[in-house]
């Protein structure tokens, strides 16, 4: 088991990656139940004072985000890059270790201080009004996961690009290759802005700079524009790899080759590309003048070609398949529904006008949970389930995943869309209480049992990947979700594994 | 390759959406960005969990703002220490109050009663308690131009409703 | 220096869009409109869109799982020609 | 088109003794980070921003000398509508003269006139720049009683204030020693954990006027009480003070004891009142 903490090779750290991503997203999980079950009724009921309540949100933010999303995201291409692209490890596999071994460390940082600035540190709040070294220690957890992601993408692209078998041109390799070197030239163009962001933030909370303290004649919206010019392609950049996961499962399970490679790689592109030019639609609220709302504006509604064409690929590759609903393909399924409804809730939120009713309202956080916890959570899912047998060389209980697959889709199903309504009745995001007024108690109340129901799947879900990976029965290492197609090639594992 | 003219056309479709969408609320947003031209000027600062207003002839109120139906305003919100947002939900107003600069929105109430004020940018130890409550009462309407109604719900239920019960 | 037709309808089309565009920037509107009926009346424009292309979205959704499923009756398994990319 | 031929090696699988132990190190490391968290948790979450402790050394005040009239020049003034001059309407006894004490971390000016394009700008008086934490030279006023001189700050023009000459007795000096004992509310008091009432406990003899000032930049309150209790307020309550605002406690119809009070905007911050 040791060896495993430190070996270098790719489906050792790919393991690593998993198994932090999962531990993270169990106890963010957690976290997110706590604030749903505040929630149910006006009132304080389990938590005793608003600083808990803004410390929780805030490490549940940054935990899904930095510590769930992308590391399992690397995890899967840890393990399946080097076998797309037919080279024996990664390029440089003491760098994969150790981008790896800083997240623990970033971990460690934001979850013992539990800052209560929300996830994204806005200032002046973040300088004049944020405690003690929990903001402290959160800035650095996330300069250090900062940096663990640039580290990790480089490796991938040099895989990838340089390290690919010579005759297997690039245009023949998987989507999910194409997905993560599109992401990682994203996070290699996008993070350079935040890491100067949360420098200049922590200097001013020094008092030795004042970039973004009024009080010296800083400008706290300079650190928006910093901000979001890093995250919103970062939001595409943790949507993007569980896009490419869709595309692998897709034709698998349909037994049915991929409709159109040549508008995949396209699509990919071309998202990769304007997802830099709509990041201000994020900061209508703060005053900006009309013509740049519009041009904010063209920029978020020319990202939304580039993902209907990914639904139109995956429904034309099931046309005319022979589709087996194992739980990845229900995964993939459930994740492709709830994608077009966070899709079209995209497309109204970016109208200009709308943001007066929208902005900072519960619509928002209905809105990008069912990209997080809708498409990107569910695809993971599906491919963590598929990698099941590869991975344990066991197979998981069919049944109880697809109870699983049910209980969280009908959970998130159930919190997401009815928070859409929520943030139209004017509930404002991260409060720790709402006007007692009946239409907000009960929307409330429905999305608090939507998110014990998804907690149920959750706890489901672990049983089912414990028990199945000590005591499952064996798979068939050749086909073993029967689609009758070669699995992956089990034998590149290390022996002792 | 699959016949990709399918794809085309649903892209071509998908575009043609976005581009009306898009016109349509450049449409709108065209008249909300600048008030009309003999709106009302009121002060709004906001501050770690209250409201306070300052009307032109200098009167102050804090917590609560006395408007008249059919006269527009023009709100110039700024703030005291950190970034709040002045939120009218029934009335659609929103705009960030941020230290050091002045936002502004305007608004005309078109119906008399009581509504809620509510901070819509996090703002600390009681941002979820910072309200305040707006009344609009009957008012000489000094709009020369015409005003276009049309029969959408003059209050959510919800707010309405809120500012008596807390 | 032949300046093609192509060189002159790069230059002359953005100018003309312009002066199309620019009186709607300049003028103050006289209309007075009520925000809240503008504001959602086009919240209600995009729902009707967005809940149309849903719809359709779905149904061709719930069409292809069901009829595609590999329980379904109909559906006959039929070799696809190998190497079909 | 493998590499090496696909030899049927046994498939490894995870044993169950395997996946204790993996499950053994996450719960260890778990466990280990829970304790952090649950002793920590206060104290990761208890010190204020360095920023927001770096107190400008206003130099203490000299000895009112006699016939001195002290405006402050409040912290934050810079920020258009903010209170700036304070007392906002200075009465200078005729033959004071005026320094203005500059208590924000900005540069400011006290010029007469009514703004940078008044004809007769800075003719009556001009302190000149004034930096943050310092004081101006010591103004005298040559006008008779009864005049009122308009002044502004050149570097913020919105920040407008007045000062009325008046006879010489009546003017008291301004934060001359005031008749009862004052209670300060610290600038940056709002910042929870940072010092709030000064004196605190404050003990007064019965019967005394406590004036109460706001030193910050935000309104606070003085009221008795515990934020819990429902009838805060009962024994003495100023109410909301604007920034820079004064407000007055009569303690003559207060039996002596010990009063705690707490601000309404911020409840956490709590002062005692003793009166003998």
């Amino acid at each position: 088991m040791w060896e495993i903490l430190f070996s270098t090779h790719h489906t050792d750290v790919g393991l690593l990656y998993i198994i932090l991503g999962l531990v993270a997203f169990m106890i963010g999980g957690a976290l997110a139940l706590v604030i749903r079950t505040e929630l149910f009724l006006p009132g304080a009921q389990i938590i005793s004072d608003p600083n808990t309540f803004h410390r929780i949100f805030t490490t549940h933010g940054t935990n899904m985000l930095f510590l769930w999303l992308l590391p399992f995201a690397s995890g899967i291409g840890n393990y399946l890059i080097p076998i797309m692209v037919k080279y024996k490890d990664m390029a440089w596999p003491k760098l994969n270790a150790v981008a790896f071994w800083m997240i623990p460390v970033g971990m460690a940082l934001v979850w013992l201080g539990m800052a209560d600035f929300t996830w994204y540190a806005t200032p002046p709040y973040s300088i004049l009004s944020a405690k003690g070294p929990a903001a402290e220690m959160w800035i650095f957890g996330i300069k250090i996961l900062g940096l663990s992601s640039i580290l990790g993408s480089i490796n991938f692209i040099v895989t990838i690009l340089k390290m690919k078998h010579p005759d297997l041109p690039l245009m023949k390799t998987s989507l999910f290759v194409w997905a993560t070197l599109v992401t990682s030239i994203m996070i290699l163009v996008a993070l350079p802005t935040f890491t100067a962001a949360l420098i200049m933030l922590f200097t001013d909370r020094l008092g030795v700079s004042g970039f973004f303290n009024p009080n010296m004649g800083g400008d706290p919206i300079a650190y928006q524009h910093l901000f979001w010019f890093t995250f919103h392609p970062e939001v595409y950049i943790f949507a993007i790899p569980a896009i490419g996961m869709a595309y692998e499962l897709i034709p698998k399970f349909s037994r049915k080759p991929l409709f159109s490679y040549q508008s995949g790689v396209t699509a990919f592109v071309l998202l990769s590309i304007v997802a830099f030019a709509s990041w201000a639609h994020h900061m209508y609220a703060t005053g900006m003048d009309f013509t740049m709302k519009t041009t904010f504006m063209i920029g978020t509604l020319a990202a939304v070609p580039a993902s209907a064409m990914h639904v139109f690929n995956w429904i034309a590759t099931m046309w005319g398949g022979r589709i087996r609903f194992a739980t990845p393909m229900s995964f993939v399924v459930g994740g492709l529904v709830l994608f077009f409804y966070a899709g079209a809730g995209g497309v109204v939120n970016s109208m200009m006008p709308l943001d007066f009713l929208t902005h900072d309202s519960y619509w928002v956080v209905g809105h990008f949970h069912l990209f997080v916890m809708g498409l990107i959570t569910f695809a993971f899912l599906g491919m963590l389930h598929y990698m099941f047998p590869m991975i344990t060389g066991r197979m998981y209980n069919e049944r109880i995943g697809m109870v699983t697959f049910w209980l969280l889709f009908v959970g998130v199903s159930m919190i997401f869309l009815t928070q859409h309504v929520l943030g139209l009745y004017g509930q404002p995001r991260r409060t720790f209480d709402y006007v007692p007024v009946e239409p907000l108690i009960v929307m409330n109340q429905i999305s608090s049992v939507g998110a014990w129901i998804t907690g149920a799947g959750a706890a489901l879900l672990m049983g089912n990947l414990i028990y199945s990976a000590g005591k499952g029965k064996p798979a068939d290492m050749r086909d073993p979700f029967q689609l009758g197609e070669q699995y992956y090639d089990y034998t590149r594992k290390e022996p002792h594994h | 390759m699959g016949h990709a003219m399918i794809e085309w056309i649903y892209v071509g479709v998908v575009v043609m959406l976005l581009v009306y969408l898009g016109a349509a609320a450049w449409d709108v947003e065209r008249f909300l960005d600048h008030p009309p031209k003999d709106s009302k000027v009121i002060k709004v600062t906001g501050q770690q969990w209250l409201w306070t207003f300052e009307h032109e002839d200098g009167t102050r109120e804090i917590g609560e703002l006395h408007l008249q139906e059919g006269v527009p305003y023009k709100f110039e919100v700024t703030s005291r220490d950190v970034n709040h947002a002045f939120n009218i939900p029934d009335l659609t107003v929103l705009i960030d109050a941020v230290p050091g600069r002045i936002n502004t929105v305007w608004v005309m109430p078109d119906a008399t009663g009581e509504y809620l004020i509510q901070c819509r940018e996090y703002c600390g130890f009681s941002h979820y308690q910072m309200r305040a409550k707006l009344f609009v009462e009957e008012g000489v309407s000094n709009v020369s131009a015409p005003i276009e109604t049309q029969d959408i719900p003059v209050v959510l239920p919800a707010t309405k409703a809120a500012v008596v019960s807390n | 220096m032949g300046i093609s037709l192509r060189h002159a309808v790069i230059l002359i089309v953005p100018v003309v869009v312009f002066s199309i565009i620019q009186p709607a920037f300049a003028q103050e509107s006289d209309r007075v409109i009520i925000n809240r009926v503008e504001v959602w009346g086009l919240f209600y424009k995009g729902m009707v869109i967005a809940f149309t292309i849903g719809a359709v979205i779905m149904g061709v959704i719930a069409y292809v799982v069901f009829r595609f499923r590999e329980s379904n009756p109909k559906n006959i398994p039929r070799g696809l020609p190998e190497g079909h990319q | 088109m493998a590499e090496h031929e696909h030899k049927d090696e046994p498939v490894l699988l995870t044993s169950p003794g395997r996946m204790a132990r993996g499950i053994i190190i996450v719960a260890v490391t778990l466990a280990i980070g829970a304790a952090v968290v649950v002793t920590q948790f206060d104290n990761f979450f208890s010190q204020s921003a360095p920023v927001t402790r770096i107190q400008p050394e206003t130099p203490p005040p000299p000895p009112p000398a006699a016939g001195v009239t002290r405006i402050a020049i409040l912290a934050g003034s810079s920020v258009q509508g903010a209170p700036d001059y304070d007392p906002d309407d200075a009465q200078v006894p005729v033959g004071n003269k005026v320094v203005w004490e500059n208590r924000d971390n900005v540069f400011h000016t006290a010029t007469s006139g009514t703004g940078p394009e008044d004809a007769e700008m800075s003719v009556a008086f001009d302190t000149g720049l004034v930096n943050g934490g310092e004081s101006s030279a010591e103004i005298t006023i040559d006008a008779d009683v009864g005049t009122t001189i308009p002044y502004f700050c050149q570097v913020h023009p919105y920040m407008t204030s007045q000062l009325t000459i008046v006879e010489a007795e009546e003017g008291g000096a301004t934060g001359g020693s005031a008749e009862g004992p004052t209670l300060t509310i610290l600038a940056g008091a709002s910042a929870q954990g940072a010092p709030d009432y000064d004196p605190d406990p404050l003990t007064v003899s019965a019967g005394d006027v406590i004036t109460v000032r706001n030193a910050d930049n935000v309104f606070h309150t003085a009221t008795s009480g515990a934020p819990s209790d429902a009838d805060a307020g009962q024994a003495f309550d100023t109410d909301l003070m604007e920034a820079g605002a004064t407000a007055t406690i009569d303690t003559a119809d207060l039996e002596p004891g010990e009063y705690d009070y707490f601000c309404l905007v911020h409840p956490y911050m709590v002062g005692k009142l003793q009166i003998e």
